[in-house]
């Protein structure tokens, strides 16, 4: 977890979601799981038992009718940095099967190395980590869509978004073979950022002031989920709704409207 | 030596120890954590060349244009395409789990032949040679009794060139009977051939309208090309246009909307026709148009001579914001406020048609809003609503008779109505269980017994239906319940023409190319038809002379096919003549169809006495396929758990009337229709209109997969249809219901 | 029968007896072990657990039986550190128990892991920062004390102390036992504070998460302490038992009532130390995260400030008062009922840091998850007690493990 | 576990938690080896002593 040491600049990718256009269509949800070859059983509604690392949160003002208003709010892994690159997850794996990479800034999941003590998902307040309960089972012909990029996991594992590293890998790659030493803001996009039809997720380099999310982030409305606890996410939210930056930590009666600290 | 226990003992300790401080239990523990990493149940992706194939979707009416990932032969991801004009790389939930229904158990995937009782699902695998003679002969037999007319079709589509080939066909062979999945497209239809005297569909320029009013439409629920609409609303929130929904449900759109408007369901052409009032008599409506361009407006003198209310009058004298606030429950105040902010816009839209567009509904209520449109001049302008002529292929509507055909088309249709009927499916199958026969029942890319309100009844219908054969790709309900599957390639298998459907503003078609070879042994459903024709010989054949399908789709889009190829699109250019050529209405002028708009009429009525004290409304939710696609797994699995829990449908209800009858969240309860009974959950939602309660489209399949059937309600087991008194479509927005503990 | 190996200058039940009980407590854990052996095979899909509860029964039953073999340790750190001889009259049960209770945690655990094929990926792959890690580093090393500390009781059965390898064995030592027991009580201290490190080092989870010293937060601190204090308390609790169930006194009051002082002194430091945490987390380190105490003990069916009092009141206050008092601990009705309270609190305690922790909600949209456990982790919860039985009835039977019972049960 | 595991870091951390446990190690299989080499001594001395056995 040390800086990466050398003369390009360590990246820092990350996303700001605009929840005022978030219309929880779900395309991020699926593109997500399409593109990560992630499992479906028959009986999918128990939701703490489905493998989603894209999940769509539903909640209200908690207002009656008909002032009622509701806000949807796509949660992937937020790719906590913590301090220093000790996330919440990444400081108690105890077999170091998760992992803070200094360069990108996203958090790993090793598959093969995990042994399933499920430490992570107790430490996670995002709820972005899901254990591998199951089998996956593909009906017979169906895994002939699995993405050879992605591996399928096994069951008794823990496994959660990585921000479509792959695709980091393959623009990389690409990258390389055209000559170049920077990959462009969009040779690599995350599936839900390139799915989303209402573009309400951007992605890039949070470090690279050319890339989109670098100003994003910085409007005044724009917030990051649970902050207070100082898990430093790289997954920033925008909303113009003041009762849906509320609901993004949480507050004691007397400390909002929110003093900066 | 003697082998003594001691001895023994001594030598398994021996054993056991030497291995022990041997590596074998080092090198076995890393040996068993490396098999657990390669299980050889967990499948390993084979790797390959990766490219992209372009095509449309065609899993809704939408039309996006989509890119395939391959690696090798196999797809492993669908994306939106880039420079699209629907969806500009944007992608739907349905779209990206494509593959799931390319590779998925619900394909059939050959000829199938009943074995057991219908719907049983025991069946024979046959030949193609087998499946198309039998069905030649089984339509041959008829023919030859004459029966010709007895042969009815239906189409998922009501546009393209596989519907018309398939009406071509029937026509061909005698039948007059071929009705399409009625959607709102034939109300709109009635309403351009009614009021502008021509055929056309549709078109919305919801991207340049600055204020949108939506009578209910649930535009970013799946309502035209789904994806535009979502694009759509990120424009709006950019160009700050001011979006107004007017249902008694906080759907997406209401979510989405500037303004959320609750009225009582099915009083939405009164509140139309008051803010007409309003702004007529505020005089805040197009002067120039309504003075020049418009028939109707004022008293006029009937053929027959009697002096008649123009619909200023009418709307006058009925229709006043105190009248409309009884009705509708919105305070008058309301009413002007919205008249005067919609009149005064500068590109102001009224939409009709509640939900996706799935219900034709009412026609009345349909031209009151279209009036609404009139009045501030918003057809064929920027920002408004677009007539765009119907695309027809001359070629396909032609067709030569032989004797037994003419016979056959001039027997008693099906449906009788003034107009073009196709839409009225619900009346056919009514039809049928009045006794009028049909010997043979065609089905190309349609499930009326899972879409069509009351399916019940269609399944008794379809119980006096002798012969079914249907072309569905899946296993759908209808295909479930038929006697023979010719089953067609599925979208990505196949090349087939796409034309947009009904919203979009510009006159677009799609084409859908085969990016995969055939999974299975399946056969393009165009390819079929031209093969049964050929069997039946005859003007039939002659009607066909085409080698396959695609030759027949050169032929007929031949001016189309290249741009096609190309581009994956062909966009027309679509031109609007002034107002003075607009309209080919006998007073060549846009007419107000006052006699359509009587209070009896506009207030659409549903089913059912105060027996039912609450109100059942089906909505749709994009995470949820309604038509004749079911969701796949991926979709499924993105389903919230206050819709679907377990096989439990979830109804929305406002915590208040839940609170009267004493449910609460989760409780099981009965619901009561006059058309039917289900137990379903009961999920407490302040976002919808007390009295009411709502229950999502698009669950409680019968067929299909394990991942789909037998979860939940499917809504139309509760519903029947209500017909329009005009145009004889369907127009049950709901239904009036009860709940009692279960 | 089996008279041969039974110790000199005692009586022990007869046989058939003997295996009539040896026999009911197999059933119930062959029911565990199918449990066990299920959840290895058709994975942990047979748990109640899901992904709001990566952490439940078994973790909990992991801490709890820590906590409560951590008699094991600290009495031996009494005697052989503190030089408290009378204890060598209860030391060999104390560590019996806690032989038992760090094998049952071990087995448990390695049902717990998802990939129990991979578990060694702990010690090959060790993450020196996580809480898991040291648990797992000194749990194994403290284990293998234990069984050095458990082998001379063993060598010390009639048959085998005959051979002279084994008596010589267990003689040599017994002489260097205090070498071992320091080692042991070393990696107690740490391994016990690093499974309360588990939870408190969570600053992703606002109800467990506490501040502390370097890298151990204060919950390190209180987990030692409290299994010192507690641990003792459960070893008095199933001496009483094996006496009752034995209809014979096995240790003198004497003894008995050293170790309950003791332990209720270090209950009483404890609980006092507990409250100031508790107070200090409820008005300064929740509030800081935007928590209102109130927050993790509403909103549901299940938690309330009751398992608070439950833990602290009832589970500390009450037996420590009794302990640490003369009258308290000379009168075995009130002195027993103390021992049972302090076993229920330390229970909860541990309840508390791991169910607990996981069931509150802490996204502000989120909502509570309660769980309860299905059969299979029951069974494989109740399989350790059953093998801990087992144990005891035949280390009792063949092994001198009361010194004092010759003496107090006279065999005429 | 091993300074060959290539997550092992030459870092405080590592030698501290490390250190303690190979300490630990270290004077369990010591104290293990004594009392059996001296065992095996003692049989060879063939001196027994009943006289201060420890029950």
């Amino acid at each position: 977890m040390k800086q990466e040491q050398g003369h390009s600049k360590a990246k820092k990718f990350g996303m700001v979601i605009d929840l005022d256009l978030c219309t929880g269509c779900g395309s991020c949800m699926v593109a997500c799981m399409a593109e990560n070859n992630v499992p479906f059983k028959e009986d999918e509604t128990d939701k703490l038992k489905s493998i989603t690392w894209m999940r769509i949160f539903k909640f209200s003002n908690g207002k009656t009718y008909p002032e009622t208003d509701v806000c949807y709010l796509p949660r992937p892994c937020q790719h906590c940095e913590g301090h220093g690159g000790h996330s919440p997850c990444v400081s108690v794996c105890p077999a170091t099967a998760t992992d803070y990479d200094a360069h990108t800034g996203i958090v790993s999941q090793i598959y093969t190395r995990c042994f399933g003590c499920r430490y992570c998902m107790g430490s996670c307040p995002y709820k972005a980590r899901y254990f591998n309960w199951f089998d996956p089972v593909w009906p017979d012909g169906m895994e002939q869509y699995l993405s050879p990029d992605v591996s399928p996991r096994m069951r008794g594992v823990v496994e959660k978004c990585s921000f479509c590293y792959h695709r980091y890998q393959i623009a990389k790659d690409k990258a390389h073979y055209e000559g170049q030493t920077e990959i462009e803001e969009d040779a690599y996009q995350t599936a839900c950022a390139q799915a989303c039809p209402v573009k309400a997720i951007t992605f890039g380099d949070l470090n690279n002031h050319s890339h989109a999310v670098s100003k994003l982030k910085n409007q005044p409305n724009a917030f990051r989920l649970l902050e207070r606890l100082g898990t430093n996410t790289k997954v920033y939210y925008v909303s113009g709704r003041e009762w849906v930056r509320r609901a993004g930590d949480n507050y004691l009666k007397a400390e909002w409207p929110k003093k900066t600290s | 030596m003697k082998i003594d226990r001691r001895s023994f003992l001594a030598l398994g300790v021996g054993v056991v120890a030497g291995n022990a401080l041997s590596p074998v239990p080092a090198i076995l523990t890393d040996d068993i954590a490396i098999w657990t990493q390669n299980w050889p149940w967990v499948p390993v992706p084979e790797i390959g060349g990766s490219a992209y194939a372009d095509t449309t979707c065609q899993l809704c009416p939408g039309g996006c244009g989509i890119s395939v990932r391959k690696v090798e032969e196999r797809g492993v991801k669908i994306e939106g395409k880039k420079d699209h004009p629907v969806n500009n790389g944007g992608i739907c939930a349905l779209g990206l789990s494509g593959l799931q229904l390319l590779y998925g158990p619900t394909r059939v995937k050959t000829p199938l032949k009943r074995a057991g009782k219908r719907g049983e699902g025991k069946w024979i695998k046959i030949s193609w040679d087998q499946a198309i003679s039998e069905v030649a002969g089984k339509l041959n037999d008829l023919r030859s009794q004459e029966k010709a007319h007895t042969v009815a079709g239906i189409s998922g589509s009501s546009s393209g060139t596989m519907t018309e080939i398939f009406r071509r066909f029937l026509t061909a062979y005698g039948s007059a009977n071929f009705f399409h999945t009625p959607s709102i497209q034939d109300t709109y239809r009635l309403v351009f051939e009614f009021m502008h005297g021509k055929k056309a569909d549709p078109g919305f320029d919801i991207e340049n309208a600055d204020f949108i009013l939506s009578f209910g439409s649930s535009l970013l629920e799946g309502w035209g090309p789904p994806v535009r609409m979502l694009k759509a609303s990120k424009k709006w929130k950019d160009t700050a246009t001011k979006i107004i929904q007017i249902e008694p449900r906080l759907s997406r759109t209401a979510l989405k909307a500037e303004r959320w408007i609750p009225v009582t369901p099915g009083t939405e052409a009164v509140l139309a026709l008051s803010l007409c009032h309003v702004i007529i008599k505020e005089g805040l409506y197009n002067k120039d148009f309504l003075a020049n361009s418009t028939f109707g407006f004022e008293d006029y003198k009937a053929k027959n001579g009697e002096i008649k209310k123009g619909f200023k009058q009418l709307v006058m004298d009925d229709y006043s914001p105190e009248a409309a606030s009884k009705i509708t429950g919105l305070d008058p105040a309301a009413i002007i406020l919205l008249a005067r902010e919609f009149a005064k816009a500068s590109a102001p839209l009224a939409i009709f048609g509640k939900g996706q567009g799935i219900l034709p509904g009412s026609l009345s209520e349909a031209m009151a809003i279209h009036a609404l449109n009139a009045l501030c001049g918003s057809i064929n302008r920027k920002g408004g609503i677009f007539a765009l002529d119907v695309l027809e292929n001359k070629e396909l509507s032609e067709v030569a008779l032989d004797g037994i055909a003419e016979a056959g088309l001039k027997q008693h249709k099906l449906v009788e109505t003034p107009h073009n009927s196709s839409g009225c499916l619900n009346q056919a199958f009514s039809a049928i269980l009045k006794g009028n026969s049909v010997n043979a029942l065609l089905v190309l890319e349609a499930n009326p017994l899972y879409t069509l309100s009351d399916s019940k009844s269609v399944k008794d219908a379809f119980d006096r239906i002798p012969f079914i054969a249907s072309f569905s790709s899946f296993m759908d309900e209808t295909a479930q319940y038929a006697d023979m599957i010719l089953p067609n390639h599925i979208y990505l298998e196949r090349i087939e023409d796409v034309p947009l459907s009904m919203g979009f503003p510009k006159t677009v078609i799609g084409l859908s190319k085969p990016v995969f070879k055939p999974q299975y042994s399946t056969k393009h459903a165009g390819d079929t038809i031209l093969l049964i024709s050929k069997e039946l010989g005859g003007s039939i054949a002659d009607s066909f002379p085409w080698k396959n399908y695609e030759a027949c789709l050169q032929h007929v889009l031949s001016d189309k096919m290249d741009v096609l190829k190309k581009k994956g699109f062909w966009t027309a250019t679509d031109s609007f003549p002034d107002f003075k050529n607009a309209f080919r209405t006998a007073s060549a002028k846009f007419e107000f169809q006052t006699d359509s708009l009587s209070s009896d009429l506009v207030n659409v009525k549903i089913e059912g006495d105060e027996t039912y004290p609450l109100v059942l409304i089906p909505y749709e939710t994009i995470r949820l396929s309604t038509g004749y696609i079911a969701n796949p797994p991926f979709l499924t699995k993105a389903v919230e758990d206050t819709i679907l829990k377990g096989k439990d449908s979830f109804i929305e209800i406002n915590p208040k009337t839940a609170q009267a009858s004493g449910f609460s969240e989760a409780d099981m309860v009965l619901l009561q229709t006059p058309k039917g009974q289900a137990r379903v959950r009961v999920h407490l939602e302040e976002g919808i209109m007390p009295g009411i309660i709502a229950l999502p489209r698009g669950l409680g399949h019968t067929a299909y997969d394990n991942y789909i059937a037998d979860k939940g309600i499917n809504v139309n087991q509760l519903i029947g249809p209500v017909n329009d008194p005009v145009s004889g479509l369907d127009t049950a927005w709901g239904i009036r219901a009860k709940l009692s503990k279960a | 029968m089996d008279s041969a190996l039974i110790p000199n200058g005692v009586r022990r039940c007869s046989i058939n007896k003997f295996m009539i009980a040896l026999a009911i407590a197999g059933a119930v854990l062959l029911w565990g072990v199918y449990a066990m052996f299920l959840c290895w095979f058709k994975g942990l899909n047979q748990t109640n657990m899901n992904d709001y509860y990566g952490f439940a029964l078994w973790i909990w039953a992991d801490l709890a039986i820590i906590a409560l073999g951590g008699g094991a340790f600290f009495t031996g750190f009494l005697r052989y550190i503190m030089g408290k001889d009378e204890l060598k009259n209860i030391i060999n049960y104390a560590v019996l128990i806690g032989f038992i209770c760090y094998s049952s945690a071990l087995l448990i655990l390695a049902i717990d892991i998802g990939q129990p094929l991979r578990g060694w990926f702990i010690f090959w792959h060790a993450n020196v920062h996580s809480m898991l890690t040291e648990v797992a580093f000194c749990l194994t090393c403290y284990f293998m004390v234990l069984t050095i500390e458990y082998i001379p009781l063993i060598l010390e059965n009639k048959q085998i102390d005959k051979v002279p390898f084994f008596h010589h064995l267990s003689h040599n030592m017994h002489s260097v036992m205090a070498v071992f027991a320091a080692t042991g009580a070393f990696l107690s201290f740490f391994h016990q504070g690093s499974l309360g490190g588990v939870a408190g080092v969570l600053f992703g989870r606002p109800f467990a998460f506490r501040e502390g010293l370097f890298i151990w937060p204060w919950t390190f601190f209180l987990f030692t302490w409290s299994a010192a204090a507690y641990g003792p308390c459960f070893t008095l609790m199933v001496t009483k038992i094996t006496e009752m169930v034995t209809k014979k006194k096995l240790v003198k009051d004497n003894v008995v009532e050293l170790l309950a002082k003791i332990s209720g002194w270090m209950m009483a430091t404890y609980i006092i130390a507990k409250i100031i945490d508790t107070y200090y987390w409820a008005n300064v380190t929740a509030p800081s995260l935007g928590f209102n105490i109130m927050h993790f003990y509403s909103n549901n069916s299940f938690y309330g400030l009751w398992i608070l009092f439950l833990e602290i009141i009832l589970g500390g206050v009450v037996p420590a008062a009794i302990l640490i008092t003369e009258k308290g601990r000379k009168n075995s009705l009130a002195r027993n009922t103390a021992f049972v309270l302090a076993v229920i609190g330390v229970c909860v305690n541990r309840w508390v840091m791991v169910l607990q922790v996981m069931a509150v909600p802490v996204m502000s949209f989120d909502t509570w998850a309660l769980y309860y456990p299905s059969w299979q982790e029951v069974a494989t919860t109740i399989l350790p007690v059953a093998y801990g039985i087992i144990l005891i009835m035949i280390s009792y039977r063949y092994l001198p493990i009361f010194p004092q019972e010759p003496e107090l049960n006279p065999v005429d | 576990m091993f300074p060959f595991n290539f997550e092992w870091i030459w870092d405080m951390s590592h030698i501290v938690f490390m250190g303690g446990l190979w300490y630990a190690l270290t004077i369990l299989g010591l104290g293990m080896t004594y009392c059996i080499i001296k065992t095996i001594f003692d049989i060879y001395k063939g001196d027994s002593h009943h006289d201060q056995g420890h029950h």
